[in-house]
């Protein structure tokens, strides 16, 4: 990479300026306090050919640019120094040092020369996405790079978009009066590109008085015809998030449809058991940058099962403790926990403080992958995964394993269960173990989405609440219905009637919907239920 | 349900008492606060403000236990009748303001002002007469209650269904009175009151007064539950908890028996709600929120379901305990009153009237729970 | 003809979730007749019993009760045209007492309103004596309801039913968990009640419906399989190949 | 890879000014007599106000242990008047009622000689009243929508013109990016409202058209940020600069941030101005795709000065944690309690009404230089500052007011405010003075 930029540079500075005689001027604008000149010095610096110009913008953008109060210029790279104008390591690190500061205007800056610079890598990759960066900035000064790129450029991908680029970037300039062809043949091109970036351009020109009538017309259309296009897409954007919502309540309720749904207990401490869900996602983290730096980005996978143990033990010992003494009596569940949930909050509270703590996302859960004209962000769509996964693994729990057997017989008759030989005590304690193993698992996935701190559980349970019941207490496709129902129902209402009363007008609807279904949306049928 | 962790109608003996002590500490209390600073007897305005607050606490525990207790509603929603009925003082109180806001508006509260609104939204029409504001004290509630409980009874919503939507009738209800847009103050809520029916809210006479006035009103609140619960009609109440089926098939309409007792019930916690603002000071949506509905439950947990004094002692007992602990303890105190609700389930099933009940008569006949067969579901 | 009926059940058919409860069942009463009910586990007695009470609505077929149609109402509407019910497990209020269980279900107020003035008059003082004394609940008159035996239970509840002062009684196992006096002094009962009033009686216990002495239908899988005295259906081949065949 | 940057040096802008204050206060703090003579007497009680459970907690423990901090040192100092200062915590739990229960306690059964509490506006409003019937002392730390002034209330936050309008300056101006086209985004409660009518009323007066201000509200602790996010984006895609001016409730702000980053929405696309997140919020969150997102403040931690070199360090070496963060409220309280020790020795006693009086005119040294003085209308003059977040979780500053900004309690921006001042000294000795008309609307101490 370094060598690539090094080639770059010094072609660049062969082209187009040659015998470039500026840099020291242009390093030590670097220094300067005032933005004016650090912007020249980046533009100066980008077409200088110097060899050390590459290197010198990146450690820049990384914050590794140090500045020394007589003007000397020094890269950090870990505990040594390299000078920045020779890249010769420096055996005494002057004092003073201070780092080159950033502002956004500088950044975007440097940004684009970078850019321009890679244009002319060798590899096509490193050019589609200098040109790619082009696009989005439209810097009118651009334009001569932008040509000479043109000129050279063989790999048709590239040309295609440094094309864009140029057609974004020629009607980014003023309109002149004798630019007109060019600039239509421009919109025509940004209209062919399509997405938001493309028609911000484009709706520029289409408000530009200076623009001449038939290129403002031309760039109208191709906006109005973009919005129909965005429009449709925003529909399946909408649906995208009504299914990452709906993944994200269905989490917070599997546990609750264990523990209340199949076992009746009402457990208010199901939100705590997320929040240390959560707790031991960091805490795994941290384990894991302190001994095995290279497993950071996995840390998250390996905190799935051991908040899955973890919560999983402190149900089944609150089962052991607490719960078992009140069978029958669900309503005292519902104090009892109570009680815990406050007791669990404080503790963490306690041990951790009461601020959010900072779970990292790993890289390649940030961002987010465009699908036509819609983006699924890429957290949110593990989130949707993940809770399919934990959804399925539930059921064929429930369904193939002993204890789903074992557990569906003690609720559907205990005395019957405890005469067949089934230790009902054991299933129980495994039953809540598993409702709170599964809270935490929706800690691990909220901790990516959400502030972890002691109150995160109180934020879910409610919800959760809802889900469980809105789809029928123990009826597990009930719980995803019910659950993908409330997100898409809250995402389809929300942009027309904001985030607020679109809570309100759900919270409505599904007391409405209880009162013609009293037993939710799947009701567990049969003569057994009532009485 | 087992029906042995409540109680039937029987145990209501000490309802009577509890009225007149009501009556007798308020009223001494009001006294105390009026001696000069000087005497030993003196009572602060902290006390009596805080005597009040526990009172008319008191108020929504009692509303609680009779649709709870008596009707095996188990309403995770009631603070929501508790903060219409302050809401509908409230609207009263802040019009008592006058031109003495910050702005100086005489017809505009100042947070309407602060919206850019420039005329009173119809809601609040009338909310300058103190007689209004008393009728939608206990008639908003009261309407909520009816419409919302005509809907879930009729249509024979029950145990956990009807507690989680009274819950999302909470929810939704703090999140709408959250929105500035609605005209109720936004988060913020009515406050800095300063007069009712002319007498200065801040003045030691005023507060004694309000004091008593709780008082008699809490004690007039249980002798009316009393009266409904040892009524035949109370004897029905029961029956429709236990066995709600049963009197279906007696012909009794248990939807009826139900409304009644919820929308009585919602009246109560929302006169608790009105008398709780003039001596609190503030109502804002945070008084909607579910966990202060689930804490009026546990006060009467703690207190005694199914007792009506229970719910009384509880309130005034746990909020004491709040008091202090928040003072004496203010890093651990949540950590007492987590224990206080486990211990409470755990070993006072029948909560502190159960214990007393115990202390003054050995457990001789005491039977032991049995566990239900089919768990959940009923609540 | 349905003039002379009490209780006229026709054609009705009930399904849940796809399993057909009650299959084209007929059934007819006249006033004052006793009728006893057997079948099999599964054979729709309880859910014939929900129909005539209101509980479960046919999806076919009619119902009618001294020319009311019962279709057409509810639980409590139906109870209050004088058809009484009993349920298999003894429901009582368990919390009130013996006294209070049967106050409640005397026959007269049944307005929440109402209820809420209601002062005991004279005669609903002589009435409860009067059960209590049927029952011979006398002793446990101000014990809650609650800690009596399942026997004692069953017989509250039958006093219950005829505090209602019902025209038609509807009675399910009456008997199951009973020792042999108990189940011999609960057929007398019925047989005592029945002098004033209809009354139909779902048992398995065969010694008891013969004690009763009264018309049998036998119900198999939803419909009546055959109808007579019990030494009729007793000799019934059909009847014996649903009770003993398999 | 997180890396290991020395704190940014003396290149702040200004330096000189700093420099000058910043040394007086390095001083002040060094030359401090390590023990003075231990204070004797029967104690001063000084009432804590902060939520250490609930919600709030979040935010407000902090500043309760910088007040149990402050209060040490004081001791340690001699004290107040030869006496010593006792610290009164309590926990008024999130809980509003609570809230003024707890300030009742405070002035009436401990007879706290001052208070330092509440965080958001709603406990403020609900203590009011309180504070003003027992005739106590309130500081209040917290930047806030201003549009009040009570007499027993010392707002030692920034109101909006010391926040708000700054930073919407700075995105207007050609190094912020040169904006055309707002999004105010905001949690539906009063703080946000004021400031967005404020900003709006601003901005139509900065020649910004209608159709380029979008407005939003959410509820609290909104987690689900989805759709709001693509609603910024094509917001932002009309071809004009576009900033985003965010009063999101502290909570609701890591789902927000999160789902800008995942959304591919960078600093130097649509910037974020916050005005409530600081570095005690920054250090629940995974700053990477934050950086270059913006705020404006009063007081960063990573300004450097001695004075604030030392404040660290003595925050560190009390809480025993090398990490924790300070943060603007905490420099507020540092100012106000200052300040309070000031007006009651210059009153020469702990009387409400002589310290009230006292406060006016008093001036502390800022942590981060330049001069703190306590205005007529009971709010601080202060430097604004802009900062940038960087990857380690702190602000590097991009942009500072050229001199101290004094607080305004009513904003010329809110018509119905135009002409209102707050002015508790003699003669108005009126919270809101209407300067057209020459009267007093009522906020008047007897």
């Amino acid at each position: 990479m370094r060598s690539a930029c090094l080639v770059v540079a010094l072609w660049l500075g062969a082209v187009l300026l040659p015998g470039a005689c500026a840099y020291a001027d242009a390093f030590s604008g670097l220094g300067s306090a005032r933005p004016d000149e650090m912007l020249g010095a980046i533009s100066t610096l980008a077409v200088s050919g110097d060899p050390q110009a590459g290197t010198v913008l990146r450690a820049l953008g990384e914050r590794h640019l140090f500045a020394a109060p007589d003007g000397g210029l020094y890269i950090r790279q870990g505990e040594t120094c390299v000078d920045a104008r020779t890249g010769q390591p420096v055996a005494t690190v002057p004092d003073g040092l201070k780092p080159v500061r950033l502002n956004n205007r500088i950044r975007t800056a440097l940004a684009g020369a970078q850019a321009s610079m890679a244009l002319l890598a060798p590899q096509a990759e490193t050019r589609l996405k200098a040109a790619d960066a082009l696009y989005a900035r439209h810097d009118p000064a651009m334009v001569p790079t932008l040509e000479h790129a043109l000129s050279v450029e063989k790999d048709a991908a590239v040309r295609t978009r440094l094309m864009q680029a140029r057609a974004a970037t020629i009607l980014a300039q003023p309109a002149q009066q004798d630019t007109q062809d060019q600039r239509l043949e421009a919109v025509r091109s940004l209209a062919a590109v399509g997405g938001l970036e493309a028609r911000g351009i484009l709706a520029g020109v289409a408000q530009s008085d200076a623009e001449a009538p038939q290129v403002r017309h031309a760039a109208q259309a191709a906006v109005s015809s973009m919005d129909w296009h965005l429009r449709a897409w925003s529909v399946a954007q909408n649906a995208f998030y009504g299914l990452s919502y709906g993944s994200v309540l269905l989490l917070a309720a599997t546990g609750l449809a264990i523990t209340f749904g199949v076992m009746g207990v009402i457990n208010m401490a199901h939100g705590e058991m997320m929040m240390i869900g959560a707790y031991v996602t960091w805490m795994v983290q941290q384990a894991i940058r302190v001994s095995v730096p290279a497993l950071e980005p996995v840390a998250i996978l390996v905190a799935i099962p051991v908040a899955f143990v973890v919560c999983g033990g402190m149900g089944v010992l609150i089962e052991r403790g607490l719960i078992r003494f009140l069978y029958g009596r669900p309503l005292e569940t519902l104090l009892a926990t109570w009680g815990l949930s406050l007791i669990l909050q404080q503790a963490v509270r306690s041990i951790f403080g009461p601020t959010n703590i900072a779970v990292q996302t790993p890289a390649w859960l940030s961002g987010s992958v465009a699908v036509g004209g819609m983006d699924i962000t890429l957290n949110r769509l593990a989130i949707l995964v993940f809770a399919a996964l934990v959804l399925g693994g539930l059921m064929l729990v429930l369904r193939r394993t002993p204890l789903g057997l074992q557990m569906r017989a003690v609720t559907q008759n205990r005395r019957m269960a405890a005469l067949m030989g089934i230790r009902t005590p054991r299933v129980d304690a495994l039953a809540f173990g598993l409702g709170a193993g599964l809270a935490g698992l929706a800690g691990v996935a909220v901790s990516q989405i959400d502030n972890v701190s002691p109150n995160l559980g109180q934020s879910y349970i409610i919800d959760s609440f809802m889900v469980v019941v809105f789809g029928g207490v123990g009826n597990l496709w009930g719980t995803l219905a019910a659950a993908m129902a409330l997100g898409m129902g809250g995402k389809v209402l929300e942009p027309a009637i904001g985030a607020v009363s679109a809570k309100i007008a759900i919270l409505v609807l599904v007391i409405l919907y209880i009162q013609r279904h009293p037993r939710g949306m799947f009701p567990v049928r049969g003569r057994g239920v009532e009485s | 349900m087992n029906p042995f962790s409540v109680h039937g109608p029987r145990n209501l003996r000490g309802v009577i008492w509890m009225a007149v002590a009501v009556v007798v500490v308020a009223g001494g209390l009001a006294m105390a606060s009026l001696l000069p600073e000087g005497s030993p007897f003196h009572a602060s305005a902290f006390v009596v403000s805080l005597a009040g607050k526990y009172l008319a606490y008191a108020m929504l525990a009692l509303s609680v236990d009779l649709v709870w207790g008596f009707a095996g509603i188990l309403t995770l929603g009631h603070a929501a009748f508790f903060a219409l009925g302050g809401y509908a003082m409230g609207m009263y109180l802040m019009r008592e303001i006058g031109a003495r806001g910050v702005y100086g508006n005489a017809s505009l509260p100042d947070f309407m002002i602060f919206l850019s609104w420039k005329s009173l939204p119809w809601y609040w029409w009338g909310s300058e007469h103190f007689a209004w504001a008393a009728l939608l004290v206990v008639a908003v509630p009261g309407l909520l209650a009816g419409v919302f409980g005509w809907l879930a009874f009729r249509s024979r919503v029950s145990g956990v269904y009807l507690s989680i939507i009274t819950q999302a009738l909470t929810y939704a209800l703090m999140l709408a009175f959250f929105q500035n847009g609605l005209g109720f103050g936004g988060n913020n809520g009515l406050t800095d009151f300063k007069d009712i029916l002319g007498a200065d809210l801040h003045a030691p006479l005023t507060r004694a007064v309000l004091l008593v006035v709780t008082g008699v009103l809490l004690a007039a609140s249980l002798l009316a539950a009393r009266f409904v619960v040892a009524s035949r009609f109370g004897h029905l109440l029961v029956a429709v908890r236990d066995a709600e089926n049963r009197t279906r098939f007696l012909g009794y309409r248990p939807d009826q028996v139900k409304l009644l007792v919820w929308v009585f019930s919602a009246m109560v916690a929302g006169l608790g709600g009105a008398l709780y603002v003039t001596q609190v000071g503030i109502i804002n949506p945070g008084e909607f929120a579910p966990a202060n509905s689930i804490e009026s439950v546990i006060w009467v947990a703690v207190g005694g379901r199914g007792t009506l004094c229970g719910a009384v002692l509880g309130a005034i007992l746990v909020n004491l305990g709040k008091t202090l602990f928040t003072a004496w303890l203010p890093e651990f105190w949540l950590y007492g009153l987590g224990f206080l609700f486990i211990g409470t389930t755990l070993f006072l099933p029948q909560g502190i009237m159960g214990l007393l009940r115990h202390v003054r008569k050995p457990p001789a006949e005491e039977v032991t729970p049995e566990v239900s067969d089919t768990q959940g579901g009923e609540a | 003809m349905t003039g002379d009926l009490l209780l006229d059940v026709r054609n009705v058919s009930v399904t849940f979730d796809g399993f057909r409860a009650i299959n084209n069942l007929s059934l007819s009463l006249r006033p004052g007749e006793m009728r006893a009910i057997v079948g099999p586990n599964g054979a729709g007695k309880t859910t014939m019993m929900d129909i005539i009470t209101g509980k479960t609505r046919p999806d076919t077929g009619t119902a009618r009760f001294q020319g009311h149609d019962l279709t057409r109402l509810d639980e409590p509407a139906i109870a209050r045209l004088g058809i009484g019910r009993k349920f298999q497990k003894p429901t009582v209020f368990e919390a009130l007492s013996v006294t209070e269980n049967l106050l409640l279900s005397l026959k007269g107020i049944r307005s929440p309103f109402a209820m809420l003035m209601a002062r005991q008059s004279a005669r609903e003082r002589e009435r409860i004596a009067h059960l209590l004394q049927l029952t011979r609940l006398q002793d446990m008159a101000d014990q809650p309801a609650g800690g009596m035996s399942h026997g004692q239970k069953q017989w509250l509840e039958i006093g219950m039913l005829m505090g209602q002062e019902p025209d038609l009684l509807l009675v399910d196992e009456p008997v199951a968990g009973m020792t042999d006096a108990e189940t011999m002094a609960t057929a007398d009962l019925l047989r005592e009640i029945n002098r004033t009033r209809s009354v139909v009686v779902v048992e398995h216990d065969m010694d008891f419906v013969r004690a009763l002495g009264v018309g049998v239908t036998v119900l198999h899988e939803g419909a009546v399989l055959a109808e007579g005295t019990l030494d009729e259906i007793s000799a019934d081949p059909r009847v014996i190949e649903v009770y003993l065949g398999r | 890879m997180p890396v290991n940057l020395p704190p940014l040096s003396r290149r702040a802008f200004g330096r000189l000014a700093l420099a000058a204050s910043a040394a007086a206060v390095g001083g002040m703090w060094r030359t401090a007599p390590a023990r003075a003579a231990a204070p004797t007497g029967e104690p001063i009680r000084v009432g804590i106000l902060h939520s250490l459970s609930g919600t709030m907690a979040i935010s407000e423990t902090t500043l309760k242990d910088v007040m149990l901090m402050l209060i040490a040192e004081q001791n340690r100092r001699g004290g107040v008047l030869g006496r010593p200062l006792e610290p009164v915590v309590v926990d008024p739990a999130s809980n509003w009622p609570l809230f003024a229960e707890k300030a009742r306690q405070l002035l009436s059964v401990d007879r706290a000689a001052a208070v330092f509490g509440c965080w958001t506006s709603v406990s403020r409003k609900s203590v009011l009243p309180v504070f003003e019937e027992l005739n106590g002392i309130l500081f209040y730390p917290v930047q806030y929508e201003g549009q009040e002034c009570s007499r027993n209330i010392f707002y030692t936050g920034a109101a909006p013109n010391q926040q708000a309008i700054p930073a919407v300056d700075y995105l207007l101006s050609e190094d912020g990016g040169g904006a055309k086209r707002f999004a105010l985004i905001g949690t539906d409660y009063v703080y946000p409202r004021t400031t967005n009518q404020i900003l709006v009323n601003y901005l139509k007066a900065k020649g910004i058209a209608d159709a380029d201000i979008m407005v939003n509200y959410t509820p609290f602790g909104q987690s689900d940020w989805q759709t709001i996010v693509s609603q910024i984006k094509a917001f932002g895609s009309a071809g004009k600069k576009t900033a985003v001016v965010s009063t999101i409730n502290g909570d609701a702000n890591v789902p927000f941030y999160k789902e800008l980053g995942n959304q591919g929405i960078s600093a130097t696309d649509i910037p974020v101005m916050a005005f409530s997140v600081g570095e005690e919020e920054l250090a629940g969150m995974d700053t990477a795709p934050l950086v270059g997102q913006l705020a404006a403040w009063n007081y960063f931690e990573s300004i450097d000065t001695p004075a604030n070199t030392s404040f660290i360090k003595q925050w560190h070496d009390y809480t025993k944690n090398p990490k924790r963060t300070t943060n603007d409220p905490m420099e507020a309280h540092y100012i106000g309690f200052n300040m309070w020790v000031q007006a009651v020795t210059k009153a020469g006693t702990t009387d409400h009404d002589k310290v009230i009086d006292a406060m006016i005119g008093i001036r502390q040294p800022n942590l981060t230089g330049g001069v703190a003085e306590m205005l007529p209308d009971h709010h601080l003059t202060k430097p604004v500052y802009i900062g940038e977040i960087q990857e380690d979780g702190q602000f590097s500053v991009v942009w500072k007011t050229p001199s101290l900004v004094p607080g305004q309690a009513w904003s010329p921006w809110v018509p119905e405010t135009r002409d209102l001042i707050g002015d508790w000294s003699k003669p108005i000795a009126c919270g809101n003075y209407n300067t057209a008309t020459k009267t007093c609307l009522g906020h008047r101490h007897a």
